[in-house]
């Protein structure tokens, strides 16, 4: 029994951590209909920024909470800028080309930004430095869950729960939902398309970068490649809560990590995410819209 | 009110609009009729700004429009029913009315619209919570119409507000609109199949002919023009 | 009399807490024309959903007789293909074309469920091959004259203007050598003069033998075309029969008509 | 011709990507030495190079907007040139035949290496067209395309290690069993649509290398099999530069094949209705068209392209290892479909050659290469959204009654 | 020909890239010295660096262009696979080829590459060692055997499983793969845990390991770690951190303390201002005997080459080496280390 709590609990971290990722993943490809190649490698700046900053800042002796707050700040600054300049450039062109174009914009922009930071940073994998230090309070569990997976558990929460408020009742949440929908229709009762679009790649990049810091602190390792993985683990996740669905992301991210730690733990590592493929596509199966996601009203 | 002055659009290689003049007087329903494929739901559309002017000019109460984007437009004042209802699937028959009246803030104000146009339309009142995807056809263009509705618009444009909407609806559509230019004094900009309607109701009309205008004035004269007759009234 | 070539009875349909369909009895025989009205909302467009397998009746049957058969067979639950192959075609209220197909393509869709050739036919092109798609191609290009589009055969769908779009729709159909064609709202988004022709190529449809149920709400075309009509609202049929007994029938003119009809 | 206010736009854009680029290109950490590097070098020259590049589009744009307008027929033209040009059965046939000549004598007067690219860019032609069946003309979005592929490059290099059985031998093994799998995938995930299908089938790839990598029994896991042979010629066994050039000439047959193929795929009765399908499945359906039997069709096809072509990889290689076909892969494959021009066949064969040559070609960048690389994807989408090749559908000509 | 062309072959770009470009790094410090000093025998060394991703199919395009090129010996490739690809163009145009990295023993053991040596230690060689120290000097019984699931990690480990299973002396508790890049790995840490394992030895690299370790550590499992060559780089001690202490890796005898190892890392510092990366010294080494045989034979034939990589001792990072007749480089004594305050020391 405490063996699958022990993987329970691990289950839960690592959804938390896929969660943190896909919910800024969900909104982006919610609003354009875009698997956003890219999210993952905004990610990986998210986690870079951090990390430079966080660097600096230590190196100029820093209070630890400074450096956390800083940090945070610098990566969703530049994460966002990133985001809204990449819509910019590689999908806005695209918006009224065939529906696979923008895939393959994100793809090359994907590859782009790991090379890039690859040639300016370095190749080698990086130290993060820990920005969550261990509680105090949480030794007598430390062998069952750490304070990262709080605090990530925590932010997941706290996101999805805002972010939910924010699409359902608010005006800009409003806005999201309709130009989802019917672009064209959503320009006639005047909301401005472009601006909602940039605000969602914001949002999301901004998610991406928390996400970025907390994960690689996590860890304790970044090097220019984590956001490619990440990416594709987070697209699963939110294909599997239902595309655009912010709890579904979460539910999804959960489930592929429960999947994940449960198959480790019971069977074996090596098919872990075979175990995570096959679960999908099970459930994709009965529920070909996701698990919370709206099955297309398509009336004829 | 509004002026279109040579007003070029189309799509890609197609010149949808090739020269488009027209204007439009405040109170005033003027209607503009013509075959398939005339330009009329793109003339609507650029003046929305949905469709960019390529040339030519678009004046609202004296104010350059035709570089603006369509949510400025809107802010404006300028609201379309546009052809193919454009219902938002996913929201319900309420959040798309609350989507008509995104520009607004008088909250009292919206719930005494919404309350008007579920007395226009009791069907809506039944399916307010259904998701507008599911309604029927003509379900569908009432919900559309009511969405206008919402924006209280100063011109309000209609891209065939009639079709596939049952007769005795048809006649109800037709009242509102002479309603809400009377009593709101809403200007109607109202493109129609359904000319000879259109034409009973309106104070002026244009024809377009294949982008462009080919014929205008007072209603009354064109319902008794012989070739409007012909081509567009079926007589 | 022969049985009807389509005889649904008790036809019901749910969606959650909506009865779009109660128990409706409707049938239509060989060589006629039924018109099906009522109120927006009232369930025709279901009703077509219901008979041609995109959804599933919540209760009651579907029966066809095709010419020549003894007994009929019931459509229900067949998915949309079966039942287009055992012979009922139909047509969308919303327009749907396959846009990036020519006109003629489109039509030749229509004879996929009637013909054969698969990977091996259309690799080897051996002469069955060759001869079907002549035939097709051949067969496809008369309707299209049929319904006043040959000169346009090779234009992409989505450039035809909305009444030639819904002409193509109808040679579509036809293309599936149905027993009984479906329309709805065939008349919608067209002008008078547009719907004058639709009237006389629905004439000469149904002249060729061919047994037709439409909706529609242009009562001219209504009451010009149909032999009965039935009218529904609710889900639930108000009346039947003939285009006088429904143009005077008090509770058709309160549901539905109004007062003044012109037509 | 430029303003003063584009000067000043083109300003204030290089000022943003300056500071977008700040922390990455100008500050380098070392955590553990303490070392703060800042290369304000790198400021400069993206802030200068972000404003030449402003000024080139400008420049671009202006040239366009000031170019004497098209005339609406001209541009038209344009697009379908070269279908236009190949319509004429006489230019076609010239042009066929000129190509011919080309590839025939194109080992000969190029190096090796430069036959050996060719061979490879050919292969991806073929994945092109076969992927394009799925994609472009079906509609169904695969992103493990290279399952497949992984499927037909072991069914070649197990038989021939296990049983010695010879290129010719597996060939027609190899494409079977991947177009089995391609049913095998097509059954479970015939009702999803779009983004859906895409992840299920990105799963499905990911789970045929997982399982590669870890069956070690099976498929000797990661690191691979080698000594594959390559192809026999008469029973000879070939040099290198001999093998190399029999090769280039069994891909030239290949591609060749395959465009016959493809090409009556796609007017006939089964490659409309997949047309169809793509466009609207509930029409489709209505039409009598079996929806699950046409994607399947598709499905299989599709496969049955890449299993070949995974044979003809395998016994190049010589070597092959679960590596070879991760997602990435997969993802190229789709970009050349795309950018190519979704369901044109010339469009696919344009783009796996842009698409394979250039990396090799962006050798000369070294470690800008990758880079380059996904910088001109990107630009090439934005530059042509449609592909370069747009599709025609066939005409068709009556004898008017 | 007037230069010495010397290729450079392997992961340049994508994800192994951290694997090839300190190869590439390495090759550049010794030829920018040598070109300095005159060149070899009077010819300047041109270098030749050609990116192959660790791709096989891309592998055999790099091969075929540095041979069209000319190339006279190759440094490279870094990836088995990539390199099992590769070889037989290079055979077949008479180059010798010496890898930092590739370390599946097929590639010596098997006789099929002639041209092919190597400056590091096959997988078994390595997991011998590993498991004689775990066995006979830390006296464990129950060991659990973990790797990346990759060629050299998995290599590593299958040997390491087959000599503790022989041995009767220890029983292998769990034998499992990582997925290499996953975001967390606490569920293989529990089940570390619970199957009462007394030490992880771990095939894969550095980036994984610090990753397990760090876990472990995070979820208060002591067990100990013991690892391949592929965690012995000081990268790992910098990432992993405090949670490195204590850990075991093998790797070539006492490289730190060697001047010539010194003394390359210093010059990286130099002429590129960081630490260098993985196999950088392999690569050091391997350019050092490369350079050094042309510089004996007088000459880039093949067989010429290959008799005086046999013949001739060469000093280098990794110690006084010369090669066996099938390609490994012998006098590369192999030893295990353990991090102690922050440092690999040679036990
Ligand atoms: N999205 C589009 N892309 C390309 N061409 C278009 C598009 N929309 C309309 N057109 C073309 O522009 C011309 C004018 O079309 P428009 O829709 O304005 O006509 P309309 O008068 O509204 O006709 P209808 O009565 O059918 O609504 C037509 O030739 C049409 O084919
Ligand atoms: N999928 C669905 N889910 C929920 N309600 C539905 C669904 N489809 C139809 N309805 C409801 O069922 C009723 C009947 O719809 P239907 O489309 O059949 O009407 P109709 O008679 O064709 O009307 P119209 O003349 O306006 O086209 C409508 O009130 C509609 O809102
Ligand atoms: C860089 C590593 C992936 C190389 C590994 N040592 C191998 O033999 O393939
Ligand atoms: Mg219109
Ligand atoms: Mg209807």
């Amino acid at each position: 029994m405490d063996y699958f709590i022990e993987l329970f609990c691990s289950g839960l971290s690592r959804g938390a951590i896929y969660a943190l990722i896909a919910l800024g993943y969900t909104m982006v490809y919610g609003i354009i209909g875009l698997i956003n190649f890219a999210h993952g490698e905004i990610y990986m700046i998210g986690a870079f920024t951090s990390f430079i900053v966080a660097t600096v800042l230590s190196i100029l002796g820093f209070p630890l909470l400074a450096i956390v707050a800083l940090s945070g700040v610098a990566a969703a600054v530049w994460a966002s800028a990133y985001g809204y300049t990449i819509e910019k450039i590689a999908y806005k062109p695209l918006r009224h080309a065939p529906r696979l174009s923008p895939l393959i914009s994100a793809i090359g922009m994907s590859i782009f930004l790991q090379n890039y930071v690859l040639l300016a940073q370095t190749s080698d994998f990086l130290p993060f430095p820990e920005l969550i230090p261990d509680f105090e309070f949480m030794e007598p569990i430390a062998h069952i869950v750490g304070s990262s997976d709080i605090v990530i558990f925590i932010t997941t929460a706290v996101v999805m729960a805002v972010l939910t408020y924010v699409i359902k009742f608010t005006r800009i949440g409003k806005a999201m939902r309709a130009t989802a929908q019917d672009r064209t229709m959503a320009m006639l009762v005047g909301i401005n398309v472009n601006n909602i679009i940039s605000a969602t790649f914001i949002i999301g990049s901004a998610l991406a970068a928390i996400g970025g810091l907390l994960i690689a602190s996590h860890i304790g390792q970044i090097n220019f490649y984590i956001g490619f993985l990440a990416g594709i683990k987070a697209f699963t996740a939110a294909v599997l809560g239902g595309i655009g669905s912010i709890p579904g992301a979460v539910l999804g991210s959960f489930i592929l990590g429960l999947t994940e730690s449960f198959a480790t733990g019971y069977v074996s590592s090596d098919y872990e995410d075979v175990f995570a493929f096959s679960l999908l596509v099970l459930i994709l199966l009965f529920k070909p819209s996701g698990l919370l996601g709206k099955a297309e009203t398509q009336k004829v | 009110m509004l002026n279109l002055e040579n007003v070029q659009a189309g799509y890609g290689n197609i010149l949808a609009l090739k020269n488009v003049s027209l204007n439009i007087q405040e109170g005033e329903i003027i209607t503009l009729i013509g075959a398939n494929g005339a330009g009329k739901s793109t003339t609507l559309m650029t003046i929305s700004g949905v469709v960019t002017c390529r040339s030519g000019k678009i004046l609202f109460q004296d104010k350059e429009i035709q570089k603006k984007s369509s949510d400025d437009i809107v802010k404006m004042g300028i609201c379309q029913v546009p052809e193919g209802r454009h219902i938002f699937p996913q929201l319900t028959v309420k959040e798309n009315l609350d989507m008509g009246a995104f520009l607004r803030n008088d909250k009292a104000e919206i719930k005494k619209d919404m309350d008007y146009v579920f007395s226009l339309f009791p069907i809506l009142a039944e399916r307010r919570n259904q998701d507008g995807g599911t309604l029927s056809g003509g379900e569908q263009q009432m919900l559309a119409m009511s969405r206008a509705l919402m924006a209280r618009p100063q011109l309000l444009l209609l891209d065939e507000p009639s079709m596939g909407l049952a007769p005795l609806v048809i006649k109800q559509i037709f009242e509102i609109i002479k309603q809400i230019n009377k009593e709101n004094n809403t200007t109607i900009f109202l493109v129609e199949q359904n000319a000879n309607q259109a034409l009973h109701i309106a104070d002026r009309g244009y024809v377009i002919e294949n982008g462009e205008i080919t014929l205008t004035g007072p209603a009354k004269d064109l319902l008794s023009n012989q070739e409007v007759q012909k081509a567009y009234l079926g007589i | 009399m022969s049985n009807p070539i389509l005889q649904v009875s008790g036809l019901t349909m749910d969606f959650g807490g909506i009865r779009a369909l109660n128990k409706l009895d409707l049938d239509v025989h060989a060589g006629e024309i039924v018109a099906l009205i009522g109120p927006n909302g009232a369930g025709k467009t279901t009703f077509f959903n219901c008979v041609t397998g995109i959804y599933t009746p919540t209760a009651g049957d579907v029966l066809m007789t095709r010419p020549g058969d003894k007994k009929p067979i019931s459509l229900k639950g067949l998915k949309p293909n079966y039942v287009t192959q055992k012979g009922l075609a139909r047509t969308f209220q919303n327009i749907r074309l396959f846009s990036k197909m020519t006109v003629l393509e489109n039509v030749m869709i229509g004879r996929h469920c009637r013909t054969k050739a698969f990977i091996l036919g259309a690799v080897l092109r051996n002469a069955s091959t060759r001869r079907e798609e002549q035939q097709i191609a051949e067969m496809s290009y008369s309707l299209l004259e049929k319904v006043k589009l040959a000169d346009l055969a090779n234009e992409l769908a989505e450039n035809l203007s909305y009444g030639a779009q819904r002409r193509l729709e109808i040679a579509r159909a036809l293309a599936t050598e149905p027993h009984l064609l479906l329309l709805d709202e065939p008349a919608a988004g067209m002008n008078p003069q547009e719907t004058q022709a639709l009237i006389e190529l629905i004439r000469e449809i149904s002249s060729d033998g061919q047994a037709i149920l439409l909706i529609e709400h242009d009562m001219k075309l209504v009451m010009a075309l149909s032999d009965r009509i039935y009218v529904m609202d609710y889900g639930k049929k108000i009346a039947e029969g003939n285009p006088e007994q429904i143009r005077t029938n008090p509770e058709v003119i309160k549901a539905y008509l109004g007062e003044d009809v012109d037509a | 011709m430029f303003s003063l206010k584009t000067l000043r736009t083109g300003v204030l854009i290089s000022l943003w990507f300056v500071f977008l680029t700040f922390p990455l290109m100008v500050i380098k950490v070392d955590p553990l030495e303490r070392i703060i590097q800042w290369r304000w070098k790198n400021a400069l020259l993206v802030g200068i190079g972000t404003f030449l590049i402003y000024l080139v589009v400008q420049y671009l744009n202006y040239r366009k907007e000031h170019q004497p307008p098209a005339k609406v027929e001209d541009t038209k033209d344009q697009v379908s040139f070269i279908h236009k040009f190949i319509a004429d059965p006489i230019q076609r046939k010239l042009l066929f035949g000129g190509l011919l000549v080309i590839a025939a004598i194109f080992p000969f007067v190029v190096s090796t290496y430069q036959t050996n690219i060719m061979i490879t860019a050919l292969m991806y032609v073929v994945l092109g067209l076969g992927l394009n069946i799925v994609v472009g003309m079906a509609g169904l979005l695969d992103l493990g395309f290279v399952a497949f592929y992984a499927v037909g490059a072991y069914s070649y290099a197990l038989l021939n290690h296990h049983f010695g059985l010879g290129f010719w031998e597996v060939l027609p093994i190899g494409g079977g069993l991947a177009a089995i799998a391609g049913i095998l995938l097509g059954f479970p995930v015939l009702r999803l649509r779009g983004d859906y299908l895409a992840i299920v089938t990105l799963g499905f790839g990911e789970i045929i290398r997982l399982v590669l990598e870890n069956w070690s029994e099976f498929s000797k896991g990661p690191s691979g099999i080698s000594n594959i042979s390559r192809p026999g010629f008469l029973g000879m066994e070939l040099s290198l530069e001999g093998s190399i050039l029999y090769m280039y000439y069994i891909m030239i047959a290949f591609m060749i094949f395959t465009i016959f193929v493809v090409n009556r795929l796609q007017d006939s009765r089964l490659g409309r209705a997949w047309i169809a399908l793509r466009e609207d499945e509930i029409a489709c359906q209505a039409m009598g068209i079996d929806k699950q039997k046409t994607k399947l069709a598709a499905f299989s096809l599709g496969a049955f392209w890449a299993g070949l072509m995974g044979v003809i990889f395998a016994a190049k290689t010589t070597f092959i290892n679960p590596a070879s076909f991760t997602f990435l892969e997969s993802a190229i494959i789709l970009s050349i479909v795309v950018l190519g021009g979704m369901g044109s066949i010339v469009g696919v064969i344009i783009g796996a050659l842009v698409l394979i040559l250039l990396p090799e070609y962006l050798r000369a960048l070294s470690e800008y290469r990758m880079l380059a690389f996904g910088a001109i994807l990107v630009a090439m989408m934005i530059f042509r959204p449609q592909g370069m090749i747009a599709t025609v559908r066939r005409t068709y000509r009556f004898q008017k009654k | 020909a007037d230069t010495i062309k010397f290729g450079v072959a392997g992961a340049h770009s994508g994800d192994l890239a951290s694997y090839g470009l300190p190869t590439v790094n390495a090759a550049k410090i010794v030829i920018e010295k040598v070109n300095a000093n005159g060149g070899i025998n009077g010819k300047m060394v041109e270098l030749l660096v050609e990116d192959d991703v660790c791709k096989p199919e891309v592998a055999t395009n790099t091969a075929t262009k540095l041979v069209s090129e000319g190339v006279n010996v190759v440094l490279g490739h870094i990836c088995s696979g990539a390199t099992k690809a590769a070889l037989p163009i290079y055979k077949n145009a008479g180059v010798l080829v010496m890898s930092p990295s590739a370390t599946n023993p097929d590639l010596t053991q098997s006789g099929e590459y002639p041209n092919f040596a190597r400056t590091i230690a096959p997988d078994d060689a390595q997991a011998k060692v590993d498991v004689e120290f775990a066995l006979n000097t830390l006296g464990y019984t129950k060991i659990a055997v973990v790797h990346d699931k990759g060629d050299y990690g998995k290599g590593f480990a299958e040997f390491a499983k087959k000599f503790l299973e022989d041995s009767g002396k220890a029983e292998v508790v769990l034998f499992e793969g990582v997925t290499p890049g996953a975001v967390d790995y606490s569920a293989i840490v529990q089940k570390i845990k619970q199957s009462g394992a007394e030490a992880v030895m771990f095939g894969g690299y550095h980036p994984e390991a610090s990753k397990i370790i760090g876990m472990m550590r995070k979820k208060r499992l002591k067990v100990d770690f013991i690892s391949d060559d592929g965690v012995k780089d000081n990268t790992f001690i910098k990432v992993a951190g405090k949670d490195s202490e204590g850990a075991y890796a093998s790797g070539p005898k006492d490289t730190t303390k060697n001047p010539l190892s010194i003394q390359a890392v210093e010059e990286h510092k130099k002429m590129f201002g960081t630490d260098p990366g993985a196999f950088f010294e392999n690569a050091y080494s391997a350019t050092l005997a490369m350079l050094n045989a042309i510089d004996k034979a007088d000459s880039t034939d093949l067989d010429a080459l290959k008799k005086a990589l046999q013949t001739e001792k060469v000093d280098t990072p990794i110690g006084n080496i010369y090669f066996d007749e099938k390609g490994d480089a012998i006098g590369v004594g192999f030893s295990v280390y353990q991090v102690k305050n922050g440092e690999f020391v040679e036990l």
